[in-house]
């Protein structure tokens, strides 16, 4: 279609050939210094990973349970903590989050003193600091409501942590959906329920995955949250109610506690920031298939 | 719907998964063994901690009805535990002070706290009251001491640690004097940042020190009053800056805590002590 | 509206969860405020701005001090830092992917930039301390610096600041670009007068995300910034931000130190609430994720 | 709307307008093929534009009309994947050639498009910043020409209270001429319109539709457009575009009264009668 044929996003690197003027040239040249210079920071330091990390890596390293306070052995039950924290937080968030976005996006959304306040604390929860969560997972779920350092207090915190994150990514899978499905349901007849079941949530299903993955991914990294809430242990956890590490605070530890542990940071943080490469690759991914679907669907 | 689906069973996954955990993994009560049976909770020092956790893990082995939970903190934290029964059994690196009577320690190994240097510097040796001069900012550079001519990074710890504490009292010194140049948390970092920084004047565990220095990094342990910080020295008692690791406990103390702290005293748990870089306490 | 009881009950659980939702916020600034209580009474708000030192746990001369302004100096001071170097580098870098680079050049930068966003921020601390810290410390000692505080914070919102205003560089609509190009203008006079104007809301908005992450940033600042709770007299001072000094004092704390570390949190929460008071009246966008 | 009242009354189509000077070409075109991601969207054209006349492209939708206009300034090289061989010659100098300045030739060249697009900046910003970037000093030369092109596009007494007004907030006829002024600012040799009026709704483009044939004589213009009468109302030149074998091509041109009275191919008559197309 040549009328159509306008790419859809891209560069533009092939904006104008031949004579530009000196002021174009001069921001070429800059605006490529500065990518080749944080392309080469960043390279060094994820090169500066690799080769302290790699040689600490094998089958073993990824089962075993650490010895010798983390210098040997493995990082097993630190992978089982880290999975078993994400759970909880997913169990306990993803609900929650679906339900506040489809009362954002279905039934509060002209605003309405309780959507607006609702709103805006979520506005606020996304940008309270890391350390807070843990202050605060500290003094209500450890202490006040008695669960102690556990595996179920770390993934309550997080779940707090990354609520905002699900329920705007949530919302904005349920904008996304054409009103006129809406209108369509209702001149049917439908009630709001059956069209929530139906037709709202399956189109919003995608966003609400891509804020599940986003979840994840800030959570994986979480240190500080943690530290305070779901403690130290190194153990293989045995219930919710243990005390488990996850590998971030395991990073943490070996880093600054434990004489001899950076190779084994390093190798700990290989092992985290790939899970975070195959959580950031699915959510690209689903984010373009969800793209696709809107574009072919409207 | 295939992401629904996808969506709706990991939630359904986690949700089962979390009751499960939350019901069904409990430690079997059926175990056998010799009947010891619990949970222990130790808090506090976080130079105590990782010799704790491997005790604990070789004391799991032996009673498989029992589970020791070692989380980090700081002496000060592990004794305020101990004392409130938060924490079966507190850890500290100091000895007990005067006004904490109420409370019995028992010593699990010994640690020294070493001056340590970037190993490029060529300072031999400091008397305690240059290093109260340094500490203090009476000394701001290396040639007032004979060494070069540069500037002395001051690496202090961070307020409530007991290796501060202990520094502080040897040296008679007060925290709010001290001019420090950079503030650390754990042993780990300390080591770090002198071995990144050749000016640098810090004190850490001898333990971690010595671990660090026959692994190459560049630092060195000064001596103090001429005796080298060593192992050995601390073991024979000559080294000036040394401190028990101990394991404290509030009141009557169950079978099971009494159980650990004996395992712990014992020479069962010689060779993870050593491990560590401490001293075994000789029985 | 609502025809059957189903959707009564529907309305009403999804109502329950929201506020559920919602009051997390109000949950968490009621525990900071009972944990704070014990430091506000008897220390007082006004010790927290006016006490000579911060000593908490000190036992003579009448107790502990407790003055947060040398940590609030350092927060801001990092912050302003860091913000000041990654906006110019992260509008630069999305200029990059959108205007400069060759397609495929653009999408493997773009990558990177992802991939950084989601390492986690011990790993930083951890290069910092060991590499940068170093490195600084050659050139001017100690190294553990509000430099490389603020270095290693503008590696960590760079990404953010870079991707986010990205997109909205992408949400520039088209029609504006083949107008500019049919003007003859080039691509630099397009972009500093037709793209950049169009496009600033959403850079404002994302520059601001990132400023909230600056702030709350806590173990790589931790790790590297040195932790002297002095006013730096220049960049090459330590320095110790609050969150760095929750992480480093909270698990050694007791009493009313630990109070007042809940205070600092509580400092902390009114900062952010004020940049997101900005956010909306300068009138960003609401950034999805 | 406040636009009637500042035209002129709307002529007849059968009015004729003043004769264009056609001897002298000013785009010659030879043997132009366009293609995008390999695939062929127009296939072997060759025409030539006289010179101050108007000339109409028309034809099917997704004939190519668009390709062969943007071939003209090379807009095409800002659409990735999108390749163009042949021959342009735009007074006699080839702006296909690798070395071609392309925003000497963007002066040169003006473009509307269907859809205004002014850029979300102020009326006066709109007109001036190009210029200021192509070199002019003066903001007083500038606040000139920018004055001379909105008398110009008959937009001077509507919006001379409200120069630093967003140009957003006119109406999509007011806009649309401001873009033509934005072009004219520049003093173009060439006009290349897209469907300028078909986003308008009619008393808006009649007025712009009158504007192009004032312009007549000044500039030499190419309009795309899917609405026959005005391509008669306006035009000199006409050329036709039909999709053959998957890809655009010109099956017929000329002057205006030839093609729409005699039309030499079965194909442009079936289409000017209005039976197809």
């Amino acid at each position: 279609m040549p009328k159509g044929a306008i790419q859809p996003a891209g560069s533009l690197a092939t904006w104008s050939r031949g004579r530009a003027d000196w002021s174009d040239r001069a921001v070429a040249v800059v605006v490529w210094l500065t990518a080749l210079a944080v392309t080469g920071v960043f390279v060094w330091i994820l090169a500066d990973v690799l080769r302290h990390g790699v040689s600490g890596l094998s089958w073993g390293f990824l089962i075993d349970g650490p010895r010798d306070a983390g210098r040997a052995g493995g990082i097993g039950p630190m992978i089982v903590s880290t999975l078993l924290v994400l759970m909880v937080c997913l169990a306990v968030s993803a609900p929650i989050g679906v339900g506040t976005a489809v009362w954002l996006a279905e039934f509060a959304r002209g605003g309405g003193l309780l959507g607006r306040l609702v709103r805006r604390s979520l506005d606020v929860l996304a940008g309270v600091p890391s350390i807070v969560f843990g202050l605060f997972g500290n003094a209500l779920f450890c202490i006040y409501l008695g669960m102690g350092f556990s595996i179920l207090s770390g993934g309550l915190t997080l779940s707090c942590m990354v609520l905002p994150l699900l329920i705007r990514s949530c919302e904005a899978g349920l904008r996304a959906v054409p009103d006129e499905y809406r209108r369509a349901a209702e001149a049917l007849g439908l009630s709001r329920s059956a069209v929530l079941w139906r037709i709202l949530l399956p189109a919003a299903t995608p966003g609400l995955v891509v804020g599940l993955v986003l979840g994840v991914g800030r959570a994986l990294g979480e240190t500080a949250a943690l530290l305070f809430t779901s403690g130290y242990v190194d153990r293989m956890p045995g219930s919710l109610m243990d005390s488990g590490r996850t590998l971030s605070v395991h990073i943490y530890d070996l880093a600054m506690n434990v004489p001899g542990g950076q190779s084994r940071a390093y190798a700990t943080a290989i092992v985290l920031i790939s899970l975070l490469m195959i959580v950031n690759t699915l959510t690209c991914h689903l984010a373009d298939r969800w793209l696709h679907r809107r574009i072919t669907r409207t | 719907m295939r992401y629904g689906w996808g969506a709706v069973l990991l939630v359904v996954f986690a949700g089962v998964g979390t009751y499960v955990f939350s019901h069904g993994l409990q430690a079997d009560p059926s175990v056998p063994g010799d009947g010891l049976r619990g949970r222990l909770v130790l808090t506090g020092s976080s130079t105590v901690a990782p010799l704790a956790g491997e005790i604990a893990k070789r004391f799991e082995q032996l009673h498989p009805g029992v589970r020791v939970d070692v989380q980090t903190g700081g002496s000060s934290r592990g004794i305020a535990d101990a004392r409130r029964g938060t924490a079966d059994i507190g850890m500290a690196s100091r000895a007990l002070k005067p006004k904490e009577t109420d409370l019995t320690s028992h010593t699990i190994a010994l640690d020294g706290i070493s001056i340590i240097l970037h190993s490029d510097n060529p300072s031999v040796a400091l008397t305690d009251e240059q290093i109260a001069a340094i500490y203090t900012g009476k000394i701001a550079k290396w040639n007032q001491v004979g060494g070069p001519d540069a500037p002395i990074t001051v690496v202090n710890k961070a307020e409530g640690r007991s290796t501060l504490e202990l520094f502080l009292h040897h040296f008679k010194l007060n925290n709010e004097d001290i001019h420090a140049g950079i503030v650390i948390g754990d042993n780990q970092q300390g080591i770090l940042t002198v071995a990144g920084d050749p000016n640098a004047i810090g004190y850490v565990s001898i333990g971690t020190a010595s671990y660090e220095v026959s692994r190459g990094t560049k630092i060195r342990m000064m001596p103090m009053k001429g005796v080298e910080p060593s192992l050995a020295n601390v073991r024979n008692g000559t080294f000036p800056l040394s401190r028990p690791l101990n394991l404290v406990t509030h009141g009557e103390v169950s079978q099971v805590a009494a159980a650990f702290i004996a395992f712990a005293q014992s020479p069962q748990v010689h060779d993870l002590v050593e491990a560590q870089y401490f001293v075994p306490i000789a029985r | 509206m609502f025809r059957s009881p189903g959707d009564r009950l529907l309305l009403g659980s999804l109502r329950c969860v929201s506020v559920l939702a919602g009051a997390v916020v109000l949950l968490i600034v009621v525990f900071l405020l009972i944990e704070s209580w014990p430091a506000l009474r008897s220390v007082g708000p006004m010790r927290f701005l006016t006490d000579p030192s911060w000593h908490p746990a000190a036992s003579d001369g009448g107790g502990g001090r407790f003055n947060l302004i040398p940590m609030l100096i350092g927060t801001l001071a990092s912050t302003l830092g860091a913000v000041m170097l990654a906006t110019p580098v992260g509008i630069a870098s999305a200029l990059f992917c959108r205007f400069y680079a060759p397609r495929r050049i653009a999408t493997g930068y773009r990558r990177l930039l992802e991939l950084l966003t989601g390492t986690p921020s011990v790993v930083f601390g951890l290069w910092g301390l060991q590499v940068l810290a170093p490195l600084i410390c050659q050139w001017r000692p100690p190294g553990q610096s509000l430099l490389a505080g603020v270095l290693i914070l503008t590696m960590m919102i760079l990404p953010t600041v870079a991707l986010l205003s990205e997109s909205s560089l992408n949400s520039v609509p088209r029609a504006y670009l083949r107008g500019a190009a049919a003007l003859g203008l080039s691509r630099w006079a397009a972009i500093r007068s037709v793209v950049l104007p169009a496009a600033r809301g959403g850079i404002i908005t994302a520059v601001l995300l990132a400023t909230g992450r600056a702030i709350g940033e806590t173990m790589a600042v931790l790790m590297v910034a040195g932790n002297v709770v002095r006013v730096p007299q220049s960049v090459f001072d330590p320095v110790r931000t609050l969150t760095a000094n929750i992480a480093l004092e909270l698990g050694y704390a007791m009493d009313i130190h630990r109070s007042a570390l809940f205070v600092s949190g509580l400092v902390l929460m009114v900062i952010l609430t004020a940049l997101i008071g900005v956010t909306e009246w300068i009138g960003g966008d609401r950034l999805d994720a | 709307m406040n636009a009637q009242s500042t035209t002129e009354v709307i002529r007849p189509w059968t009015q004729r307008r003043p004769c264009c000077d056609t001897s002298e070409t000013c785009i010659q075109v030879q043997g132009l093929s366009v293609h995008y991601q390999g695939q062929q969207a127009l296939g072997d054209v060759s025409l030539s534009i006289p010179r101050g006349c108007i000339t109409a492209i028309v034809g099917p939708s997704g004939c190519g009309k668009s390709t062969f206009l943007n071939c003209l300034n090379r807009m095409t090289d800002m659409i990735p994947g999108c390749t163009v061989s042949g021959n342009v010659r735009l007074m006699g100098q080839d702006i296909m050639q690798n070395g071609t300045d392309l925003i000497s030739l963007r002066r040169r060249v003006g473009m509307i498009f269907q859809k205004p697009n002014p850029f979300p900046l102020s009326i006066r910003k709109n007109l001036t910043f190009a210029l200021k970037h192509h070199g002019m000093k003066r903001r007083s030369d500038r606040d000139e020409a920018a004055r001379n092109a909105l008398c110009q596009v008959g937009l001077w007494e509507e919006v001379k209270d409200r120069l630093d007004a967003p140009a957003q907030d006119l109406s999509g006829g007011q806009q649309q001429r401001l873009c033509l002024a934005r072009a004219l600012v520049l003093k173009p040799q060439v006009l290349l319109l897209d469907e300028p009026s078909s986003s308008l709704d009619p008393v808006a483009s009649g007025v712009v539709e009158d504007l192009i044939s004032q312009l007549r004589g000044e500039y030499t213009q190419v309009i795309v457009t899917h609405n026959l009468a005005q391509a008669r109302r306006i035009a000199d030149h006409v050329a036709v575009f039909w999709t053959r074998h998957g890809s655009g091509q010109l099956i017929e041109a000329g002057p205006i009264s030839q093609v729409f009275d005699d039309p030499q191919h079965e194909l442009t008559a079936t289409y000017i009668s209005g039976l197809r197309g």
